[in-house]
């Protein structure tokens, strides 16, 4: 299932559903980010949900977010990766997000999330069509001292 | 130290006050106390919200919840004047030597 | 006749010799206070605030610093900064150069007050018959922060003149950070020089040293940028307390005082904080 | 659309070190506003970077990515002069590109 077929399937669904935007690059694969529970959203992203962890996925992530709003995550690792997606099982929605990697892109990918509460926090990597993961749990603690 | 007190004489002033004053008077001694207490640079941010409670109690007609609240404003204006009058030197205690 | 007068002088200055320390001697038992509390923290590095003391936060700081959320407000400072006003003038024509933190907060004796950048920012747009900005966030922090970001690396070199009323303010800024205030009774410096290190919640306190080094500042918690009065009016909110005005005569000495307690260390504006 | 896109791109002995920030409120829908109606979902939904005419990364985020995104990634293939194309869209539909010099 190349992206090319991927967008012609999901095009037809997309027409059927009314006026959303004509995407013109890779669809937003809603079914997973809708997910509600992360092994769901896996299957939905990558069709299964046979993962093993991994020392090879490096996920760096803080034991205790300073601001439940802005928790910087880096996933990376030296395997040849074709996807990264990153998972923070108590979010209503609990993939993040997940990036492909297109001609010439190495196995990292840093950014900042939301976490509505104390989670764990899973980093799965394709590579070689298989899923390697690493997680670590990250606390989310009421912010202020006072007031 | 200082926070025992504080809840000591919070008990003090709600019984005295239910028996003699009325509710206008209490109120009015909260915002005296409180304009004093601004004056010396310490009023609080919950006294204001207390003083306006009391008065919305009041013209709501609930005499005894008017009279709480009032009690509980009148204290707080009081003890923010208390800590002015009191933090005039005891802050020098704080500075390192 | 004379050497009596001389005498007479020394005498006088014997006897009014000021009971209180000098505004120096107070800096240097509050610089070694921190010093002695925190000896891991490098020569230099309370500037950095809370993160000079706490690697693990520390380690999420550098990673918002990759790409600090500030940036924005910087690119927005300068352009305000060089937009004419409508009478043609514009920020250029009151400072000399952007790069102005080395010179802020000072005290102006003509005036008899403390005047710090934000004040100096708002006072050019009266000057040309511009509205002052909003005095806690806003263009004020963007054009703060774009002048702050142009003073990286000044030392911070704030002067006290020999004059009464200037030796006053800065005795007013410190009275302020020594006194209890709020319902919850705190001073700044039960939190930010006893309590520095400890937690109140889940906060780490920082140390007041290098306090005033790092501002305007992009709090995760705002969402937005901020000067260094409206985190004063925070704190004191926080205490329980009304806070003061923002560019007022009480913020305006405490900065004058806290600011000359950092001296020697380095302005490294705007910051990024949780 | 304000240039919502800052990017600085470094090459570095063949790899080229890509550093995105993306100005958006990316609300989650979740949120209510200040008389309590909530605030409509408005957030990017797919960044694709391009140099040299291809894919080099592409990325699809949720509602949890914070507010103003923060991407970085890196790859081979480009170098000090090129150019690499930024763009998003988000689920309203609206879009923003932006070319980052590689220095």
């Amino acid at each position: 299932m190349d992206r090319r077929s991927l967008i012609r399937a999901l095009g037809g669904a997309i027409v059927a559903a009314a006026a959303l935007p004509k995407l013109a690059w890779a669809a937003w694969s809603s079914n997973a980010m809708k997910a509600g529970e992360s092994t769901a959203a896996m299957n939905e992203l990558f069709g299964t949900a046979d993962v093993v962890a991994s020392a090879e996925v490096k996920l760096k992530a803080p034991e205790i977010a300073e601001n439940g709003a802005v928790v910087p995550l880096e996933v990376s690792t030296d395997m040849p990766a074709e996807q990264i997606a990153i998972f923070v099982d108590k979010n209503p929605s609990p993939l993040v997000m997940t990036a492909t990697m297109g001609a010439g892109a190495t196995g990292l990918v840093k950014t900042r999330v939301r976490m509505g509460e104390s989670s764990n926090v899973v980093a799965v990597v394709k590579s070689g069509g298989k899923l390697y993961s690493a997680s670590q749990e990250v606390k989310v603690t009421i912010g202020g001292c006072g007031g | 130290m200082f926070k025992g007190m504080i809840s000591a004489l919070a008990l003090g002033v709600v019984l005295t006050a239910t028996a003699s004053s009325s509710v206008e008077s209490v109120i009015a001694d909260a915002v005296a106390a409180n304009k004093q207490a601004k004056a010396l640079g310490h009023e609080w941010n919950v006294t204001g919200k207390a003083i306006k409670a009391a008065q919305a109690a009041l013209k709501a007609g609930n005499e005894a919840e008017a009279m709480e609240l009032a009690a509980q404003a009148k204290y707080m204006a009081e003890a923010s004047v208390y800590q002015a009058n009191d933090e005039k030197e005891a802050w020098k205690l704080r500075v390192p030597r | 006749m004379k050497k009596l007068t001389q005498l007479g002088i020394l005498v006088s200055v014997a006897v009014s010799a000021p009971a209180l320390a000098s505004p120096e001697q107070d800096r240097a038992t509050f610089e070694k206070f921190y010093e002695s509390r925190f000896p891991q923290v490098a020569e230099g590095d309370f500037i950095n605030g809370v993160y000079s003391i706490l690697p693990a936060a520390r380690e999420q700081w550098e990673a918002i610093e990759e790409f600090p959320p500030y940036e924005v407000a910087i690119e927005l400072g300068e352009e305000i900064y060089n937009t004419p006003f409508a009478n043609g003038k514009s920020f250029a024509d009151c400072f000399d150069t952007p790069a102005q933190r080395e010179n802020y907060p000072y005290w102006d004796s003509e005036r008899g007050k403390v005047v710090t950048m934000e004040a100096a920012i708002n006072e050019c747009l009266v000057e040309n018959g511009e509205k002052p900005f909003k005095t806690k966030k806003g263009k004020l922090a963007e054009v703060s922060a774009y002048m702050s970001y142009e003073s990286r690396g000044q030392t911070i070199n704030v002067q006290i003149p020999d004059d009464p009323a200037a030796l006053a303010a800065y005795e007013q800024g410190k009275q302020l950070y020594y006194t209890k205030n709020g319902q919850l009774n705190f001073a700044c410096s039960d939190c930010h020089m006893y309590g520095s290190g400890l937690n109140a919640r889940a906060e780490t306190m920082s140390p007041s040293l290098g306090h005033t080094s790092h501002w305007p500042v992009y709090r995760s918690k705002w969402q937005d940028m901020g000067t260094l009065h409206r985190r004063f009016a925070g704190c004191m909110t926080n205490v329980r307390a009304k806070p003061y005005k923002a560019l007022g005569e009480e913020y305006s000495n405490l900065e004058y005082f806290l600011t000359y307690m950092s001296n020697g260390l380095e302005f490294n504006g705007p910051g990024a904080r949780k | 659309m304000a240039k919502t896109i800052r990017g600085k791109a470094k090459a570095k002995n063949g790899l080229v070190d890509v550093k995105l920030l993306m100005k958006h409120p990316m609300e989650t829908g979740l949120r209510k506003d200040k008389d309590g109606n909530p605030i409509e979902a408005h957030f990017i939904q797919t960044v694709e970077a391009t140099a040299n005419g291809n894919t080099v990364f592409s990325a699809q985020f949720n509602t949890s990515v914070s507010k103003d995104p923060y991407l970085a990634f890196s790859f081979s293939g480009a170098d000090k002069g090129d150019v690499l194309n930024i763009a998003w869209i988000d689920n309203k539909g609206e879009t923003d590109s932006a070319d980052v010099a590689i220095k």
